[in-house]
């Protein structure tokens, strides 16, 4: 009887404390306005910032099926509004929106183009901190407004800002002409003094009628501030160097110069530093497989010396794209491969000494360019499908 | 939330008083009264939004004090 | 309210005072027999109360010698008494003329055919023997009875177990006979050490309860600790034997029960190999073991039987069925509205989609749809089978199609607590507490989320770790931990590699199964030792 | 006359030293932001001066079998200077309780529901240590069997999912710090993260066999580097820089799993973790607090000071700093020195007055 009695007291002490601090955070499904994407634009004021928030309307989300009464309905909503900071903006479209936005779920962080030359830090810094979002988000550079480009109609998509972390990830998986960016990587090269973050950009085309969004070229920061943009070759270059390259295209001409596709299929890139001299030396080494896509000649291209010639093609392709990308980097004076980590790696003596002048010694250092391109197989047919 | 707080020392002090008093242990009662005193008051204090003193921050203190006087330690 | 108290203490006293009373009242039956018939007769008829099917039938046999029997009306065979009672006695005496004095020793020597008689003086005796089927012989000029065992009523024969069925495995069940039920385990257990003790619990009922356990494999402590128990129970009527089990249990305060039950003997004689002891009640198929661990909820006789990949397997899938079936509300409940951005984002919009438009929180969709589901079980199982199916095809229907599209209730909801309710009935032995800590953990979860799943959790899990059953702790084969346990656990390992019983449980703990596998034969040798977790 | 009649095995104890341990897992971010990338070589020296200062716990315990500090104290420093160094001590351990049980708070409140009142979490916390401790140290320790695999399984799953994330040059270059960050980097992991384990004094003399109770321990101690040491290479590998600013090292890099985007938001890994591991922490400060209370006003029974102390715990550690700042700061700055106290001189003391005591008394071998 002993026992039962404390078990008694125990579960009443227990109901009561439950009681007592029960049901505080607690929010319902619908609730929540699932945030999808969020814009940052630089408000007309100075100083001030201009918030988009993508909100999803799960009821038109479902509406695929049996009840499709509403259709036409857009199944998001774009609240937009200004503040002094971003979580006074955030803050602010409370007063429009009736639920309250919920950022955890949130896929893409874009910014106008004229906050990535404004300086990113003060803009993104909301989004390391608060506990609700995420640094998995893909973070993008707006060619115009990142109001606009919220506000593109998807094709296949319902809603805008899913379709822009697909179009993101495929163009990264696909065509590797341009990076995807996570927060976290941003961040990451945010945090080293000599690294330059890059982010993808999101350009908007208006045909009048409808306006689409896709991806073309990279933006490259210099500090946080954006400085320039890669076109989608010298985008390439990059994530040939970095090794990211996982997927494409190269476009070339076979021996009698007709043009010839072929396919990347896998792709290693590395690169290591050198002292000689005081001067630095980098050595870049890139290794490609990839198979025979498509010719538009006649010739029969899977004969061995053709076979040779395809792959020097290639090599020859690949490293101007890599060259082009370090021009272009070294113009910037935008370090955005990382070679100065690399030294500070192998070389922490000497780097104290070099970290203060980067900027310049960046832009004179020396790069050799390794490419070992190879193609590996010639599709379902040898010979193209003509009369012999 | 002071009544539900009141409420709920009131419980607890119903279930082990009488407890500990039918089996004899006074010793055991007195500590006992003599720390639930302070837990009550600290607890209250807490509630009320009062500014608890907090024992434990102080003694820190006292004793980071203490290691830089006698020994000259410090990270600082 | 002072009025209502005095009452209270006049009931209680007159409560203790009736208790006193009463052994006094049955001594006063326990007179000894006059010798004469007649007084004899008016003796039992005071001891037993005038009843319809109390037969008393006197007849005269021999030269002139006045005898009765009295018995029970369909607790006796009543052909076999006229065939070995009443028939030998007064059809021999007609032709072979008796010896001139005929005691009671001579007839039971002589003249009666059946094989169990018992001589009894006292008349406490011969009419709890009465009472239980017996038929007991007086006659005139002998102090004594002649309790004669010819007991035979209808009963329900051995056939399969309604709760407990199997694909693979013996068909046989306990019926409610005590002495069936014994036989059933002697079959199983031929071995000289099988030993059945015998007590008598309730003072109005005289129900028969037997200890059943193999002598010097089960603990002695054990066997005495369940005599002890058994002794201090007070109760004027055992009707099942979870009468006992309530009586026994270590915390009788606790949703977890600390004694398990079957109804098969495969599985008793299994559990008594193990070492433990089994309690049979007379009246009830339900035999009860002791000392019960929490595993043993999960573990199936079938397992034994079928191959061991396939059984590990099964195991494992009952594990995870027992989680789902106390976490699903909970979890739902708790992601759905507190932990929103642990849900993969597709699956949140189509479960913020279902749920949009919903009138009612998650948790208060949960209770009302966990609700509903113990009403239709509860409806199903107590109603005749056909009424029964038609109860749960209405329920299906409403739950699942009308709530639904009439948008009471989301899908995803629906979906949870089908998955719940199929896999609640993976685990028979733990409905009970299954079901509470569902519904605990799922106000735990609705007032706040994952920190009060896991605080259910863990109090659930202190709560276990502190029980014990008959001194075995209750999550015995993984905390404390034993190897030769944890091989029967979340996988049952061959039966050849399972050389030990689980520690703790027997005196002896080598398993006779390792002499039958030749190629264990270098397997170290027998080593008793007791072990710490022990009484 | 014994207050706690519950007996564990030496197996038991070294899983209840290894789950008291795990805590570290959580906690170990205040060497992040002055280490950085090194901070697995500052985890392998404190485990190396952490081993000598556990052989010295061991010593303590050993010299006088079936007594635990509180006794140990009384014995060596006779009733009135013992009863105050009992009282420091577990003033000390009642600290530490609080302490922990402020950093679970904080971090429910920062990380995953952010907006419930302060006291919530640490009332619910110390009511379920309350009942653990209720029920004796049998109890405690087999929960923390349980509790002491499920960490290490749960670290083995996330590095698997984090092992594509992992990049080895994060931790290049190799000791870029000035000494004196090194020194106190290691300072704070020896008296945050390895040397509570002076609290199990009060725990030890439990053991079954106990003359044997070294081997545990330092078995014990040895694993629980090897997880911590396992971690920090893992976070340091995924996380690199950003390892410096963030507030809660393991729960960023849980939030970096994203495997297929399919097993990713594991969050609820940490937070299973931080809970299992905070329960056991603050379980055993809780047994030690009361059970020494008990000891030194020499009660029948622990169980009356339970509920007082519970609550005394709550009120104050519900606000024990204004700020996760202050406390982050306290952590660095002032906690190694109030905890090198109790957790070297004194014990250092003791031991000194053990060996002294055996020295001059008739017992001459007796091991100091």
């Amino acid at each position: 009887m002993k026992t039962g009695s404390r078990m008694m007291k125990t579960v009443q002490c227990f109901v009561m404390i439950v009681c007592l601090c029960g049901c505080m955070n607690s929010r319902e499904l619908n609730e929540l306005g699932i945030v999808m994407g969020v814009g940052i634009d630089k408000g007309d004021e100075s100083g001030t910032v201009r918030i988009t928030a993508q909100v999803v309307k799960a009821g038109e989300i479902a509406s695929t099926g049996k009840n499709s009464g509403g259709i036409g309905g857009k199944a998001y909503v774009n609240f937009t509004d200004t503040g002094n900071t971003v979580f006074s903006a955030v803050r602010d479209i409370t007063t429009q929106s009736s639920r309250k936005l919920y950022f955890p779920h949130n896929q893409v962080l874009i910014l106008g183009r004229s906050a990535a030359e404004d300086g990113v830090t003060k803009y993104l810094d909301f989004f390391m901190r608060d506990p609700e979002t995420r640094l998995n988000v893909y973070i993008l550079v707006a060619d115009g407004s990142a109001e606009d480009a919220l506000a593109t109609d998807p094709q296949l998509e319902k809603i805008p800002a899913s379709a822009i972390s697909k179009l993101v990830e495929g163009e990264a998986k696909s065509t590797s002409q341009a990076m995807a960016v996570e927060l976290k990587d941003f961040k990451d090269s945010l945090m080293v003094k000599t690294n330059a973050p890059v982010a993808p950009i999101v350009e908007i085309s208006d045909d009048g009628e409808k306006k689409t969004a896709k991806i073309n070229g990279t933006a490259v920061f210099k500090g946080d501030k954006m400085v320039g943009a890669l076109d989608k070759t010298e985008g390439r270059g990059l994530l040939w160097v970095l090794g990211k390259v996982e997927g494409g295209i190269i476009e070339t001409t076979s021996s009698q110069g007709n043009p010839v596709s072929l396919e990347i299929v896998r792709a290693k890139g590395k690169f290591s530093p050198e002292l000689v001299d005081g001067k630095v030396k980098i050595t870049i080494t890139i290794s490609e497989e990839g198979n025979i896509g498509e010719e538009a000649g006649t010739e029969n291209l899977t004969a061995l010396p053709e076979v040779a010639f395809l792959e020097k093609q290639k090599g020859e392709v690949i490293k101007n794209e890599v060259t082009a990308a370090i021009k272009k980097a070294q113009e910037l004076h935008a370090d955005i491969f990382g070679f100065g980590e690399s030294i500070h790696h192998k070389y922490p003596e000497e780097w104290k000494a070099m970290k203060d002048q980067w900027d310049e010694l960046f832009s004179e250092i020396e790069v050799e360019v390794k490419v070992e391109a190879k193609l590996r197989l010639s599709g379902r047919i040898s010979a193209p499908a003509v009369p012999k | 939330m002071i009544v539900f707080l009141i409420a709920a020392f009131a419980v607890i002090l119903i279930v082990e008083v009488p407890a500990m008093i039918k089996k004899r242990q006074w010793r055991e009662l007195a500590v006992y009264s003599v720390l639930m005193a302070i837990a009550i008051a600290v607890s209250v204090m807490y509630v009320l939004d009062l500014n608890v003193p907090n024992p434990v921050k102080n003694s820190q203190y006292t004793v980071k004090g203490l290691a830089e006087y006698l020994f000259g330690l410090s990270y600082d | 309210m002072i009025n209502y108290l005095k009452k209270v203490i006049r009931f209680r006293k007159r409560k203790k005072n009736s208790g006193k009373e009463r052994p006094e009242a049955r001594q006063e039956t326990d007179a000894a027999f006059f010798g004469e018939l007649e007084n004899d007769l008016g003796l039992l008829r005071g001891a037993i109360a005038e009843s319809s099917d109390l037969i008393i039938r006197t007849f005269i046999f021999g030269r002139q010698i006045k005898a009765a029997i009295i018995y029970i009306d369909g607790l006796t065979d009543k052909e076999l008494i006229s065939e070995t009672i009443l028939k030998p006695l007064m059809y021999r005496t007609d032709g072979n003329p008796l010896p001139e004095k005929v005691d009671l020793e001579y007839v039971r020597a002589e003249l009666l055919f059946t094989g169990s008689i018992d001589t009894k003086k006292s008349l406490k005796d011969v009419v709890s023997h009465i009472l239980s089927g017996d038929t007991a012989l007086l006659m005139d000029g002998a102090a004594e009875a002649l309790v004669i065992s010819l007991r035979g009523w209808k009963t329900r024969g051995i056939q399969e177990p309604q709760t407990e069925s199997v694909v693979r495995g013996p068909r046989e069940g306990f019926s409610e006979t005590l002495r069936i039920n014994t036989s059933l385990l002697r079959r199983k257990i031929k071995n000289p050490d099988l030993k059945f003790e015998t007590v008598t619990i309730g003072e109005r009922t005289h129900t028969d309860v037997c200890i059943a356990y193999i002598d010097n494999l089960a603990k002695p402590e054990l066997i005495e600790e369940i005599k002890r128990r058994l002794n201090k129970i007070e109760i004027d009527g055992i009707l099942e034997s979870g009468y006992i089990e309530q009586y026994i249990e270590d915390a009788p305060y606790s949703i977890f029960s600390t004694v398990s039950n079957s109804e098969k003997p495969d599985k008793v004689a299994a559990k008594m190999l193990e070492g433990r002891a089994a309690i049979l009640v007379d009246g009830t198929p339900f035999v009860l073991t002791v000392p019960m661990v929490f595993v043993e909820s999960f573990q199936s006789e079938e397992d034994y039987y079928s191959r061991p990949f396939f059984a590990s397997a099964i195991r494992l899938l009952r594990f995870i069925a027992f989680l789902i079936s106390i976490l699903a509300p909970a979890l739902y409940v708790a992601l759905s509205t507190f932990h929103q951005e642990l849900i993969p984002t597709p699956l949140l919009l189509s479960m913020a989609a279902a749920h949009e438009g919903v009138p009612f929180p998650a948790l208060i969709e949960a209770l009302v749809m966990l609700l509903f589901f113990e009403i239709l079980k509860e409806a199903g199982v107590r109603l005749p089978r056909p009424i029964g199916q038609a109860v749960s095809i209405v329920g299906a229907l409403v739950i699942g199609e009308a709530a639904v599209s009439a948008g009471l209730i989301g899908a995803p909801m629906v979906i949870v607590v089908a998955v719940t309710a199929v896999s609640s009935f993976t685990i028979p032995a733990q409905t009970d507490s299954g079901t509470i800590m569902r519904f605990v953990l799922l106000l735990l979860a609705g007032l706040m989320g994952g920190f009060g799943i896991s605080i259910g959790l863990f109090a659930i899990l202190i709560h276990m770790a502190s029980l014990r059953s008959f001194g075995i702790p209750y999550l015995m084969p993984l905390v404390p931990f034993d190897r030769s346990g944890f091989k029967d656990t979340f996988i049952r390992a061959p039966l050849r590699s399972m050389t030990k019983r689980p520690r703790g449980m027997a005196t002896d703990e080598i398993r006779r199964r390792n002499a039958s596998s030749p190629s264990r034969q270098k397997e170290e040798p027998p080593k008793v030792s007791s072990s710490e977790d022990s009484g | 006359m014994r207050l706690e009649k519950g007996v564990i095995t030496n197996t038991q104890l070294m899983f209840l030293i290894l789950s008291f341990m795990e805590f570290m897992v959580m906690s170990v971010n205040f060497v992040y932001s002055i280490c950085g990338a090194d901070a697995w070589i500052a985890v392998l020296a404190a485990y190396a001066v952490t081993m000598l200062v556990a052989v010295g716990y061991a010593a303590i315990a050993k010299s006088y079998p079936g007594k635990n500090l509180v006794e140990i104290n009384d014995v060596v420093f006779g009733p009135y200077l013992g009863k105050l160094f009992s009282a420091l001590y577990l003033w000390f351990f009642f600290e530490y309780m609080i302490h922990i049980a402020y950093y679970f708070n904080s971090f429910w409140l920062t990380y995953i529901m952010t907006e419930t009142p302060r006291a919530v979490f640490v009332i619910l916390l110390i009511f379920v240590c309350a009942a653990a401790v209720r029920s004796g140290i049998e109890v405690i320790a087999r929960c923390s069997m349980v509790f002491a695999i499920m960490v290490p399984i749960m670290a083995v799953f996330a590095a698997a999912l984090l092992l594509k994330d992992m990049k080895l040059f994060h931790f290049l270059p190799i000791l870029d710090l000035p000494p004196k960050d090194f020194i106190q980097s290691v300072h704070i992991i020896l008296t945050i993260q390895f040397c509570d384990i002076v609290v199990l004094l009060m725990i030890l003399p439990y053991a079954e066999d106990n003359n044997k109770i070294r081997k545990p321990l330092l078995i014990a101690v040895s694993l629980g580097a090897a997880l911590l040491l396992f971690t920090v290479l893992m976070s340091t590998a995924v996380l690199g820089a950003r390892m410096n600013n963030s507030t809660s090292v393991t729960f960023a890099i849980t939030r970096e799993i994203d495997v297929a985007k399919v097993l990713t938001r594991l969050d609820v890994l940490i937070a299973i973790t931080l809970l299992i591991t905070v329960f056991v922490k603050v379980a055993v400060f809780y047994y030690a607090t009361v059970l020494g209370l008990a000891q030194i006003f020499k009660l029948r029974s622990y169980k009356p000071l339970i509920v007082p102390v519970g609550i005394l715990a709550i009120a104050i550690s519900a606000n024990l700093y204004p700020s996760d700042m202050e406390q982050v700061y306290c952590a660095r700055y002032i906690w190694p020195f109030n905890a090198s106290l109790f957790e070297f001189i004194l014990p250092a003391i003791t031991l000194i007055a053990i060996g002294v005591r055996s020295l001059t008394g008739s017992k001459k071998e007796r091991n100091g």
